[in-house]
């Protein structure tokens, strides 16, 4: 299982390994040949036929048919009109990614440096939760959230401020889901770089005067840079396209891009618009992490 | 918060009673020491002995489980790593490898909010030989420059007492050996303590004022290296601290100044201030160094001591040449033997008389019944 | 410390609430909570008692079985390219892998979707095993991929040096040093594909997955065999994981 | 671009599945929840559906599916399109999309020879429909009617849909149907609209209305029928509703109530389609003619406590349930449903201007 | 397929004209090279020299640029490693970590299809004094032990050639000797060729019946451990080889069987026959265990060479005590003086006068320009 861990860590230091001299230069191609082309053909064509659906013109319908009138104006309309939406997913997403890190940091941490014998049995609980369906969990956390449940009556009974007087159906809740759901994916490249990080580093900062802060901040941080890079991103980016949590937890306040594109697709059939939004969403997201990537200065994240 | 008095005119390091244990294993075991300041004390010990343990409880790193550890009259036994004016120099280096080499020397004094460090660190780097390096990152530096920079991280925080665990252990023979003459060097220069822990007992005998040898948690013995060296005190110094020839004897009775021994058959005599023990069983004990060969009986010197065996193996080590004699009894005697262009090699199988001078034997204590001297397995206790 | 313990426990609260939602009695139309709990064994000794869940349950089984497999073989073989070669083309290939981890599910499951439909290819079963293979090839490479830099390429040509030519030596040494690796990333896999609800239901037609299931009886009435199967998945996935990793923590103990 | 969806008549003969009911003694059934009883006491069986097995031979695979007209539709649309089959031999759909369902061809017609039950029983008001003139697509279902439910253990009585879109105790805690027809109808007659004959500008007014409840937060959710759930728990204080929903869970749980808002309520109902890629279309036709004799429907309406569309049944329910015989919301009489209304058939140009904008406000 | 005849009694293994480059760089230069059969031959150098390459291209893991590889007179230059009776002891050991003791040691011998594996791997094991260890794995070894397994697992498959990789450089001083001594016992047991690579010279001398010292891809001088330190062919070998104290000289002329240098204005005499140049510039070298200390000129012996100058200081090993004597231009020489009992130890700051036998002396080439000692710098070339 600690193999696990390594999921989005990235190669540890060391050069590819070779193997006395590549005598068959054709290996490689055969070797990455069925993927590829898997890849190829279910990813990357129907990206690039989305991309023709989003330049379709808008006033065609599926019973009508579409026209092929490169509209790029649907671009500029879907992101005018559903501005809120991707700016509401976007920091959904980026609080999600932040709260996770705060949470995840801590146990991946304890797992990683204070697990000894139990490493692999505390790495176990945390993903085992998840082979429990991600729709029954979030239907548990509505029983739990509940306006009747006694979270929420315990709350008011100690008058803590919430929405409304409730926790379902608010962001809070939204976010609390969000954060649940992609936990582990914060944990499991953060536990992955915090193994490798050698404890003698830690003794020899505390040795050399640094307080447990400091010891924090200034070693164990920025060694586990490549883990929190790697969490940060496979936390980020389904967080920023989900739609589920919002739909369960939320209410069309809090609805995402994720549901706007959903909702174009599946109820409305607006399909050059659902594409264009769902490119948009893509080509954000791919900048955001590009731009991110370069500053945190780890390029061979993933 | 009262700060330490970084770099304050130290004093003694003195554990008391310092007991270790992790779960029902005890590591060290009611150890008392003390260390003098500004001196160079070496701990030696086969793998598994407790040093490491020792050291981390000086650091802070670990929590003796019993007993006190002072620096001069302050006790340390419970301040937190970070608050001793102490550091050390870890066995694997353990550079931080996201940091410059000057940002690793200067992490030290930024925790403790000192200004103007460059300087500082520069000179540091000079001092280990390493200007211009300051830039580059530990990845880019060879084993003995990554070695200095830890002793240059260590040191620029002028702690009263520098710990090293086995910091040349990494190193080829030959680095080491410059190291060694390095680290002495600098230890001379900055005049602090140095407690150096070493699997090696040559560089521990090199570089230290005083050398403790621990065995399973406990000091057997302690004192200056070349006292230790040259009169051991118990078959397992002997042993570890350079090679021995033991032969199991049994004391026979007195004459004089001297102890009288048999062993195997013969009778040997050892002057009674070189015997730990003045009855019963004992370790007649010769380096390989103070045995000497000759070609027959006739040739040995008078007031030698021999025994005469076969040569069973020679092998040239430039230096020296190392023989083994197999004497009637079986077990095999070492000899070394100068290659200073003296005497001419001898051949293997041929018949040597062994000798040495009485005052070179010494005598340890034997339990009753152990023929076989303990032989230092690293293996066995790691 | 003591965060960490906290935060595993908030990952087990609603685990919690599945697990008494199993053992509750209640009636079909009785509101889903924990209001007037009765207990009962009843739904643990029928758990697919419920209209078309045992269907879908195993149906996502297949489905995550197949999809892994295929993952796991593809994505293999990538892996070993991309480790162990140095080719033209190896950044381009890498970007491909790591471009559907970078995409929102919802915009792969509909455009998977136009394509399909634009192909005339029936929707079902192998079109959600196809796209879950396709999602679930990157996390495989990620995970193989890492394990396999950090094998000793000496132990290669050690067999190699021990006669082994260079099939046997990929079977009898590679292999199995990948292996935790690749059970890893099976397990990965196999998690994610049974667990993906937005993917699936773009391409799904007309079958219902486990997760559409529960989506369906989320709107509907949950029956609480949706709860058994939740907890026994969580249980048997626990137990599953852990007996793996038993000779491994008495090694270390 | 892409080729228009609708079909011609070519295309439509060429996409209808050959039916195989002569072999395959099945079908698989498309339903909306709460749509069908349920033995009480076993909780897995059916009554009506069991006996029609037992007496046809016929094994129907029934799924509750249909959560939402438009997201039936969206799921299905692509295979229906390509002239893929569906899995399913019935589907049960609104008026208004059994209507674009026909429209596009995506249904295959039944032969009324073998529905004599269908064709003699079906109430006046549901036949010769204007897009199903020949009766030879839809069969209706159910009828039903749409107002205002309210849970009494969280909330006092809500008796208005101006209480509902406005009560300030209700914030938070009022969902309306995505299903827009229901939603605005309800809204336009609250106006003193009628929801048969509305204009843009009354349906823009109502929007507005609408608007203003989902901007101060009044409103909770836009739910198909899952409002179930969150009613039932109390999440929801109260929502608009189908009536024969909160019936049934009212007889569990008797906080739930239904209300019929002095304004009116909306009228509808739910048809039997056959998909043209369906291969049971025999095996379809018998159940349709077993579900519209009216000791069975009597038996389904007492359990579900729609409106029955078949004449007959009430007084077959007379025999069952004399209560319910007599109840308004199941077989309502000339005085209830006067007042009550029908949404507007709306032309294609409308249902995609009108569906946008109502979109605008609860998609997002 | 034609199997290789294992074990068969083998041939010499000769290298021509080997070349090996990495791009531009060439790691190892135009190498030819005989190792007789049966022999045990030690490369040495320092790090980075080419020595792995060589065992590499031998073992078949990296194809030569040029030259060839052949054992007796097959040419094995382009044979697939599989292919070959040549087995390797890696550096690292390189065990299997997923396969038992036991397995490890059968590996080779199952891939080859040999049958009744089970004798053979116990009576290895029994070989290498690792009886009963058949079913650990390897982490469950020590380090000393997992040495052995690696032995073993080349050794049960009767290689022609077996090329042990540094096998013993992770282990600590003593555990060292002691797997010294079993690999020289296991090679005169079993009669195959070894060629051994080492960064110690020690271990290269003790074992090898030729040592090669390496430099730079190529060899610079090889021959019998014993005739290279005597009288090494070049000052790099007189470093790397042992130490040197190499005095830049002049040869200023001939007095009969002698060559007249000067040296720092001093003027000494060295046979011919341990001269490597006759005029111009050269080392003068002696070695520190040939040179003696005497407390003043009168002392010297006559016919004896010598030079006066301080003890800048000294330091006890035991077995010898190592003094540094700074002469009046400067650069120190070292003097290693047996602790053989004896001479009393000198003291530090002392003047003293260090002289040597001329016939010990010898006298390299050196570059026109070139006054300062090429040193060994293992970092340097790392
Ligand atoms: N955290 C620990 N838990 C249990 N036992 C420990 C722990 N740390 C050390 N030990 C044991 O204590 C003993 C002493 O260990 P220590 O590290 O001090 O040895 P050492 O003398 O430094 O050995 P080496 O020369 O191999 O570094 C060993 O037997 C070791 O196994
Ligand atoms: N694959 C390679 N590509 C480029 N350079 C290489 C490669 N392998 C070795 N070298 C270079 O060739 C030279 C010789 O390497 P080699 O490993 O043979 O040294 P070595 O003598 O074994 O050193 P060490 O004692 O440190 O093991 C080194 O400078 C090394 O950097
Ligand atoms: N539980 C059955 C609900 C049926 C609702 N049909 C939709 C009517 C839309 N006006
Ligand atoms: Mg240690
Ligand atoms: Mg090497």
């Amino acid at each position: 299982m600690s193999a696990l861990g390594h999921v989005g860590a990235g190669a540890p230091a060391g050069t590819p390994a070779k193997l006395a001299k590549p005598r068959r230069r054709w290996l490689p191609y055969v070797l990455l040949l069925p993927g590829g082309l898997w890849l190829l053909l279910f990813f990357a064509v129907p990206a690039i036929q989305l991309f023709a659906t989003s330049l379709y013109d808008p006033s065609g319908s599926l019973e009508e048919g579409y026209a092929m009138t490169w509209q790029f104006s649907n671009y500029a309309d879907a992101a005018a009109e559903y501005l809120p939406h991707f700016m509401r997913s976007l920091g959904y997403a980026a609080l999600t990614t932040v709260i996770c890190l705060l949470l995840g940091y801590p146990l991946a941490y304890a797992i990683a440096l204070k697990g000894g014998r139990w490493k692999n049995l505390l790495l176990v609980c945390v993903i085992a939760p998840f082979f429990t369906s991600f729709l029954i969990r979030t239907l548990a956390w509505k029983v739990i959230l509940s306006d009747n449940g006694w979270v929420v009556s315990t709350l008011n009974a100690l008058h803590v401020p919430l929405p409304d007087g409730r926790l379902l159906a608010t962001t809070p809740a939204v976010i609390a889901g969000l954060v649940y759901n992609f936990l582990p994916f914060m944990v499991l490249p953060l536990y992955a770089s915090l193994e490798k990080l050698d404890p003698r580093l830690l003794e020899a900062a505390g040795d050399l005067y640094a307080r447990p802060v400091a010891r924090f901040t200034r070693v164990a941080l920025p060694l586990s840079m490549p883990g929190v890079v790697a969490g940060t991103l496979l936390t980020f980016i389904p967080a920023a396209g989900d739609y589920i949590n919002a739909q369960l937890l939320g209410t069309n306040r809090q609805y995402m891009i994720g549901n706007v594109i959903q909702s174009k697709f599946l109820k409305v059939g607006d399909y050059p618009s659902a594409a264009a939004l769902s490119f948009t969403l893509m080509a954000a997201i791919l900048v955001l992490v590009f731009v991110y990537v370069r500053r945190a200065g780890t390029d061979e994240v993933l | 918060m009262t700060e330490q008095p970084y770099g304050a005119s130290g004093a003694d390091l003195n554990l008391v009673g310092v007991t270790k244990s992790f779960g029902a294993f005890t590591a060290v075991d009611d150890l008392s020491l003390t260390v003098p300041q500004g001196s160079f004390f070496a701990l030696l010990g086969a793998s598994g002995c407790g040093k490491t343990t020792t050291l981390r409880m000086i650091a802070g790193l670990e929590e003796p489980t019993t007993g006190r550890i002072l620096l001069g009259d302050q006790d340390v036994t419970r301040l937190r790593p970070y608050k001793r004016p102490v550091n050390t120099v870890f066995q694997s280096y353990a550079l931080f490898p996201h940091l410059s080499i000057a940002d690793n020397v200067a992490f030290g004094l930024r925790r403790r909010g000192v200004k103007g460090i460059a300087d500082q660190v520069e000179r540091m780097l000079h001092l280990v030989d390493l200007d211009g390096f300051g830039k580059r990152k530990p990845s880019q530096l060879s084993g003995g420059q990554q070695q200095r920079v830890a002793l240059a991280r260590a040191l620029i925080n002028h702690p009263q007492v520098l710990l090293l665990d086995e910091p040349l252990g990494a190193l080829d023979l030959k680095l080491r050996r410059q190291m060694q003459v390095e680290l002495k060097r600098i230890q001379t220069e900055v005049g602090i303590t140095f407690v150096h822990v070493t699997h090696d007992q040559e560089e521990a005998m090199t570089m230290a004022d005083t050398v403790a040898v621990m065995n399973a948690g406990r000091i057997e013995q302690l004192g200056s290296p070349v006292e230790m060296y040259d009169f051991p005190g118990t078959a397992f110094v002997a042993n570890f601290l350079g090679q021995s020839n033991l032969f199991a004897a049994t004391v026979t009775g007195r004459s004089g100044d001297d102890v009288l021994v048999e062993s195997h058959g013969a009778r040997f005599s050892v002057p009674a201030a070189r015997c730990r023990v003045t009855d019963g069983p004992g370790w007649l004990g010769v380096r390989p160094e103070k045995l000497h060969l000759a070609t027959g009986l006739d040739k040995v010197p008078s007031g030698h001591q021999s025994v005469t065996g076969i040569i069973t193996d020679s092998s040239y080590v430039g230096v020296s040449t190392q023989y083994l004699v197999r004497p009637a009894w079986g077990d095999e005697l070492t000899v070394f033997s100068p290659n200073s262009g003296v005497a001419a090699p001898l051949a293997v199988a041929g018949e040597v008389t062994v000798h040495w001078r009485p005052e070179h034997a010494f005598l340890l204590p034997r339990p009753e019944g152990q023929t076989v001297a303990p032989v230092v397995d690293a293996e066995a206790l790691a | 410390m003591g965060i960490g313990l906290l935060v595993l426990l908030y990952l087990f609260v609603p685990i919690g609430v599945v697990a008494a939602m199993s053992f509750r009695d209640a009636g079909r139309n009785a509101p889903y909570s924990l209001e007037n709990y009765r207990f009962t064994w009843a739904h643990w000794a029928d758990p697919f008692g419920a209209a078309g869940i045992g269907h879908a349950f195993w149906l996502s089984i297949a489905i995550a079985a197949l999809a892994t497999l295929g993952a796991v073989i593809l994505g293999t073989l990538m892996s070993f390219a991309l480790a162990r070669h140095t080719f033209r083309g190896r950044a381009a290939t890498n970007t491909l892998i790591f471009l559907p981890m970078a995409t929102p599910e919802i915009v792969m499951g509909s455009s998977l979707l136009a394509l399909f439909v634009a192909a005339g290819v029936q929707l079902g079963f192998w079109t959600i095993v196809i796209a879950h293979v396709m999602f679930c090839l990157s996390f495989v490479v990620v995970t193989v991929k890492a394990r396999l830099a950090g094998l000793d390429p000496r132990l290669q040509e050690a067999a190699m040096d021990l006669y082994a030519n260079e099939t046997q030596t990929f079977l009898r040494v590679t292999l199995p040093l990948v292996m935790p690796g690749i059970v890893a990333a099976a397990l990965l896999s196999f998690s994610l594909s049974f667990d993906d609800f937005i993917v699936t239901n773009f391409n799904s037609g007309s079958v219902v997955t486990f997760p559409m299931f529960v989506w369906g009886a989320s709107q509907r009435g949950i029956p609480p065999q949706i709860n058994v199967i939740g907890t026994a998945m969580f249980v048997i996935s626990f137990l599953v994981v852990l007996i793996g990793q038993l000779p491994n923590m008495r090694r270390k103990a | 671009g892409t080729k228009p969806a609708k079909k011609t008549e070519a295309e439509k003969a060429a996409c209808v599945a050959t039916d195989v009911s002569a072999t395959e003694k099945k079908l698989t059934f498309s339903n909306w929840p709460l749509y069908i009883d349920v033995d009480e006491k076993d909780e897995t069986k059916r009554p009506t559906l069991d006996a029609f097995a037992a007496k046809t031979g016929i094994a129907v695979t029934y799924n509750e599916d249909v959560n939402d007209n438009n997201e039936f539709f969206g799921k299905v649309r692509n295979q229906l399109q390509a002239c893929q089959s569906i899995d399913r031999d019935v589907m049960v759909l609104t008026d208004w999309m059994a209507s674009r369902v026909v429209g596009l061809g995506w249904v295959q017609q039944f032969d009324n020879a073998k529905t004599p039950n269908f064709t003699k029983n079906v109430l006046a008001t549901l036949r010769n429909r204007p897009w199903d003139k020949d009766m030879k697509f839809a069969a209706p279902w159910q009828s039903g009617l749409t107002g205002i439910a309210y849970n009494a253990k969280v909330t006092k009585e809500v008796r208005t849909i101006d209480e509902l879109l406005t009560r300030a105790d209700l914030k938070g805690k009022v969902a309306v149907l995505s299903e827009m027809r229901d939603t605005v109808g309800l809204i336009l007659m609250s106006q003193g609209k009628d929801p048969g004959t509305v204009t843009e500008a009354e349906f823009d007014a109502a929007l507005e209305k609408l608007k203003k409840a989902v901007d101060s937060g009044q409103i909770r959710k836009f739910t198909g029928n899952d409002y179930k759930e969150d009613l039932n728990k109390g999440d929801l204080a109260a929502c608009i509703a189908w009536s024969g929903d909160v019936i049934q869970l009212s007889a569990e749980n008797e906080d739930v109530k239904f209300v019929t808002p002095e304004s009116g309520l909306m009228l509808w109902s739910d048809n039997i389609l056959i998909p043209s890629t369906a291969t049971h279309k025999g095996n379809v036709e018998q159940l349709i003619d077993y579900y519209y004799d009216p000791k069975v429907a009597a038996e389904l309406a007492a359990y579900v406590n729609y409106i029955c569309p078949v004449q007959g049944a009430q007084d077959e329910m007379q025999k069952l349930d004399p209560d319910l015989a007599g109840n308004q919301l199941i077989f309502p009489d000339a005085a209830t449903l006067a007042k009550t209304k029908a949404f507007k058939a709306l032309t294609e140009d409308e249902d995609k201007k009108f569906s946008a904008k109502f979109e605008a406000i609860s998609g997002a």
